[in-house]
């Protein structure tokens, strides 16, 4: 056979199985997020029972408040982290990205609420 | 008494000097410039450069007993560099955002049609089967990869491999977007993309990391040891009671295995190894490679467009190719360039992370079907 | 061509998976378990648990030049690993309760009769010489010293010793409590011993671990490398001059060399090895050895409270197993359980330092003996 | 020789020469403290030099006043460990520890002032 | 059962240890003490008297199989852990005033001829060509250059050198001030110099390791390992980009190799190798060697201030010897001294990084030459 | 050839060849720094342009001004560094070498000044 040949034959064999191991990877991941569904619910319900613990204080004041601590929380770790050496955009690339997965959370929990 | 001798044991330092070994500094200075000015993959590329200046004085790998021989031998031929990287690499990479969306997972088996159509490029070129699939893996876009199949199938051509692996992927920035907007209309790149994940537990994180090293592991043997060490690092992280080790894995694995690996592969660029048309070739077909696996990419995503009637932009096809999380910054920026308040990020990422574990895939098949063909051919 | 050839070698993953292996993967999820969600010694059990399950993937430390045989070949068979990690351990412990009431030290021999009763035990069952040591020395309840000494007397075993070490270790809040009711009274429980320590000088901390060494090294060499490096530890911390150097012990040495450790000797754990009757044995034996520690502790704690005329509570004996610092907290804590004010903790750590000595120098002397007895059984 | 004399002999010779190392340790342990006694006094003589240092005030608020600084550091010091991030069951146990020896420390202290 | 064997082997510790083995042992403890109480470098004498301790209780850098063997096998016989030194140094030294005052680099010629003095009074002592080449090697005063020459010429001297090279170093303070006294008037201690340096630009820093590589790899490649490492370590720090390597160059690499070094250097000190009347000569040749270093670049100072008509403070040749940043600091004090407005501590740091770059190229030097003489000797 | 003459041959040839070595030094760190010179201007430019940023102020008050913080910067700054644990002599004398750099670094900036 030539090396040709055998490049061609490489090439569709490979691409087929990439794609089977990718199809295989999405079931799983599938499987792994349903069988799991829900098993972070008891922490949820716990951070939502510290929220009502301030005594005298209605509900709404409580929400507002806890928006604005953790506004001012979430500005003053953005100033500590600028305050941080970067190293290049090679460590930009991966703050840009640990700041997005946050972002992520926040949604997941927007829709848990919802 | 022969003073010729003695002159010639004390000039020995200029009489195996060569016009070679001098062009191979200048390329080490260029590469360290380009490290330090442009700030390409600075980690790896200056040490590198410096490597391939140190080869050609007189302290290449090969030379036995020498500090970056013992070196190679201890983190190149044992592959134990590559994978102590992938541990650190893994700790680092979030994989959340594919959980959350695993249809994207399809998108990381497109972006590495670049792997296999170099590798017919290359064949049709006359290389060699196991130097063709070397050069078709730096289509994986992936560092440790790269080097991992490279040292098994042609460990001579590590260095100019490597060296193209990592300066292509810092110049993904200025390769991709050109062909991104001759492959899509302006249309296509302002399709928003409706982010309402499902949440997804503490459990199914951890739960994430052991399942894909048990199923690469099955489907593609031969990239078992990658996946291992990329998903051991993500356990240590995302498991949350080690983390020792998962500090250790992030600062001092990663940073000593990065300075040792790039050391001792710039210390393989000796001027004899490095100057001849193969490596010429090496490079042009590397960035053919970067352009195959992005034209895939996007065309995977455009078709993800038409069957789903447009809820997908196609161009977070063009970052299923790993070079995480470049790759999938960059995306995103290119959508946001024609419509500000379009936010793909989340998206791009899912199919960013997708490529980095479709590349460990592919890169393990490769090596398997080529070492399963290779008595085959003549 | 061979198109057989060619499938059975992309599918050698499949091929060579057997019942057994699946097996052992769930026990290395069952380890991970362990350690996520009871944080039972996580930093050793995930990587054990992580490293049983890529020895079932084909990545054990027994394939020849895979990553794993070359960490195994680099730490294992060297020692290097147990020691390292004796290093940062003996940078982390405070000598300074045992100089203020050395009497203590005493209760540190009493807790190593687990490994010789174990011995016993295991040669009534059967096992050869070197097995049954190996067995035995769990009860020294001392994750190195049970690695050090097994993996010179039998290899073979070196992966369910660790697992019952470090397992059994993680639940001395478990196996203790109930002993210790059992076997000794309310009455002597609730026995409260001054604190008047004398004071110990910076000097005597200094010297501490010099002498100790020498002493050690001559009365037990086959433990002197153990004690070295323990003792190492604890004079670059002591000293107060070299902070550089006792970080390093403490963080990069002892972190990098945990994780190392437990993968490599996870990844001994293949199916062929594992399951067997002797590792039943060697799980129920081990947790034997940790009951007859705990038993000859109280007894010889008992003797010593007789022998005082009450002024010794029993229960500092049980924590003269070493186990450092589970093992004296624990102890600490039975007494306080009793009388809210009853204060033992100073006394516990005096005695649960000496349980770290005695360990070390029981296994040594397990070892030398055991060497020149081999000969002799037929 | 059977393994079970063997092993009956080990244990007798392994144990016996288990006490014989330990009583060893013992003494040696008796010879280093003894001989080093005292030999940290020039530091506390420092430290009492100190003590009186402040003018204008009698001796016994200058202690008074010593304590209450040495409490607010002490208070100080615990809330900055508390708020470090711990790693499981078994770095807290190694804190109980450290904070044993402090407390072990200061008691030496106290004996060596009466 | 033979009870006369099994007694031999338990006492085994005992039988073996000899008043020579005590003796070391209280060198060992002597080196602790100087590193503890005096603070005499302690991150390199500490290690090295435990070392010294180990070796003579059996555990030997040349006992096969030993831990320590492993460390001397894997990082004094492959020269690592002197040139991982070395990267750390690198990444600690800044060379900016040497580079702002170019004609300083004189003096850091005339401070290595200690080097070759001491060789020839060791060879009129009768002492081996490679022997006396290696004591003279402490006159380059420059830890991991002594090591890695000695270590190439005469291993079996290794300890007595490095214990001379880092003992005297941390003796500059008692040593020099007698001679510089002695030397110099008053009136030339109490030279001002202008301290006008021109602008170093930051690619000025960034070109000169790089440069300085290539070119003392052509003068003297057996000093290229050395100096590429030195300077690796300084373009790291310099360049800016990578600051994840040179964190770990400064941090985990520097600090591990050192404890190891001093170890394993500590290790080779066994009472057969290191009492004899060598040693003595080794010890009394080392002190004579920094004594000849300090005269050599005294007088060379002087011989600049004449030269230059008295712009020239003589004191910044006494530390042209390397031993950075001691050295300089040192001179710099002893002109303050006489004068409280003298600051010269500029133009004395420039000398004595000049001293670095002249000790690496002296030893390496050395060490070619030797090479190339060993044949013609009888 | 005796191991005394041997040494005394190598001791002509290696100071002579250190001084060869250490004049070639001399002459690449020359061309080095001349070829490089003036290469760090823009960010000097920068630096400058930052100065005039402040509306309402003139020059020479921003000047004081500039100084002055700069002066509490490192002040601030001897104060955290002061703070930090020391290893023995070893570390306090790289510290004044780092010092001294810094210092070194201050005086090329006056020069350029001028
Ligand atoms: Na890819
Ligand atoms: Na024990
Ligand atoms: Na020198």
């Amino acid at each position: 056979m030539s090396v040709l040949t055998a490049s061609l034959i490489i090439t569709a064999i490979g691409m087929g199985l990439v794609f089977v191991g990718v199809l295989l990877l999405w079931a799983l991941m599938e499987g792994i997020v349903r069988l799991t569904a829900g098993t972070d619910k008891e922490e949820g319900e716990k951070e939502e029972s510290e929220e009502v613990k301030i005594p005298g204080l209605d509900v709404r004041k409580q929400r507002v408040a806890a928006v604005a601590v953790a506004f001012a929380l979430s500005v003053k770790q953005r100033m500590v982290r600028q305050a941080e050496p970067t190293e290049g955009n090679a460590l930009s690339a991966w703050q840009m990205v640990r700041y997005a997965s946050r972002l992520s959370r926040r949604a997941s929990l927007f829709n848990r609420m919802k | 008494m022969d003073p010729t001798l003695l002159i010639s044991t004390i000039l020995s330092g200029f009489s195996s000097f060569t016009w070679g070994n001098a062009l191979m500094i200048v390329v080490g200075v260029v590469l360290i410039g380009l490290a330090v000015i442009k700030e390409y993959e600075p980690t790896l590329l200056l040490p590198i450069g410096f490597g391939c200046i140190l080869a050609n004085l007189g302290m290449s790998a090969y030379q036995e007993g020498g500090f970056l021989n013992v070196l190679y031998k201890a983190g190149i031929e044992t592959e134990l560099f590559p994978l102590l990287i992938f541990v650190g690499v893994g700790a680092m990479i979030d994989f959340s955002p594919l959980l959350a969306m695993p249809h994207m997972v399809l998108l990381g088996a497109a972006g590495q049609f670049g792997i296999y159509g170099t590798l017919v490029l290359a064949a049709l070129l006359g290389y060699k089967l196991n130097e063709a699939a070397s050069i078709g893996v730096i289509g994986a876009i992936d560092g440790p990869t790269s080097i991992y199949v490279a040292s098994k199938l042609a460990p001579h051509m590590l260095g100019p491999i490597a060296v193209a692996a990592y300066s292509y992927m810092s110049l993904i920035p200025i390769i991709q977007p050109p062909i991104m907007k001759l492959m899509t209309s302006k249309k296509e790149r302002m399709i928003r993309m409706e982010y309402s994940p499902r949440p997804v537990s503490k459990r199914a994180l951890i739960f994430f990391p052991i399942v894909v090293t048990v199923a690469v592991s099955l489907i593609a043997p031969a990239a078992a040891p990658l996946i291992a060490t990329l998903m051991l690092g993500n356990l240590l992280k995302v498991c949350g009671v080690v983390d020792r080790l998962s500090d250790a894995a992030e600062n001092a694995i990663i940073n000593i295995a990065t300075l040792f690996l790039g050391l001792t592969i710039g210390a393989t660029m000796t001027a004899d190894k490095f100057i001849n048309p193969a490596t010429l070739g090496i490079l042009v077909l590397g960035l053919l490679a970067f352009i195959l696996d992005t034209v895939a990419g996007l065309l995977f995503g455009k078709l993800m467009c038409f069957v789903t009637r447009g809820k997908i932009n196609p161009l977070i096809g063009a970052c299923g190719i790993s070079a995480f999380p470049m790759a999938g910054r960059l995306s995103a920026k290119m959508a946001q360039d024609e419509d500000f308040d379009n936010f793909i990020l989340m998206h791009a990422l899912g199919s960013n992370t997708a490529g980095q574990l479709g590349s460990v895939v592919a890169g393990g098949l490769l090596l398997a079907i080529v070492n399963g063909m290779l008595p085959l051919v003549h």
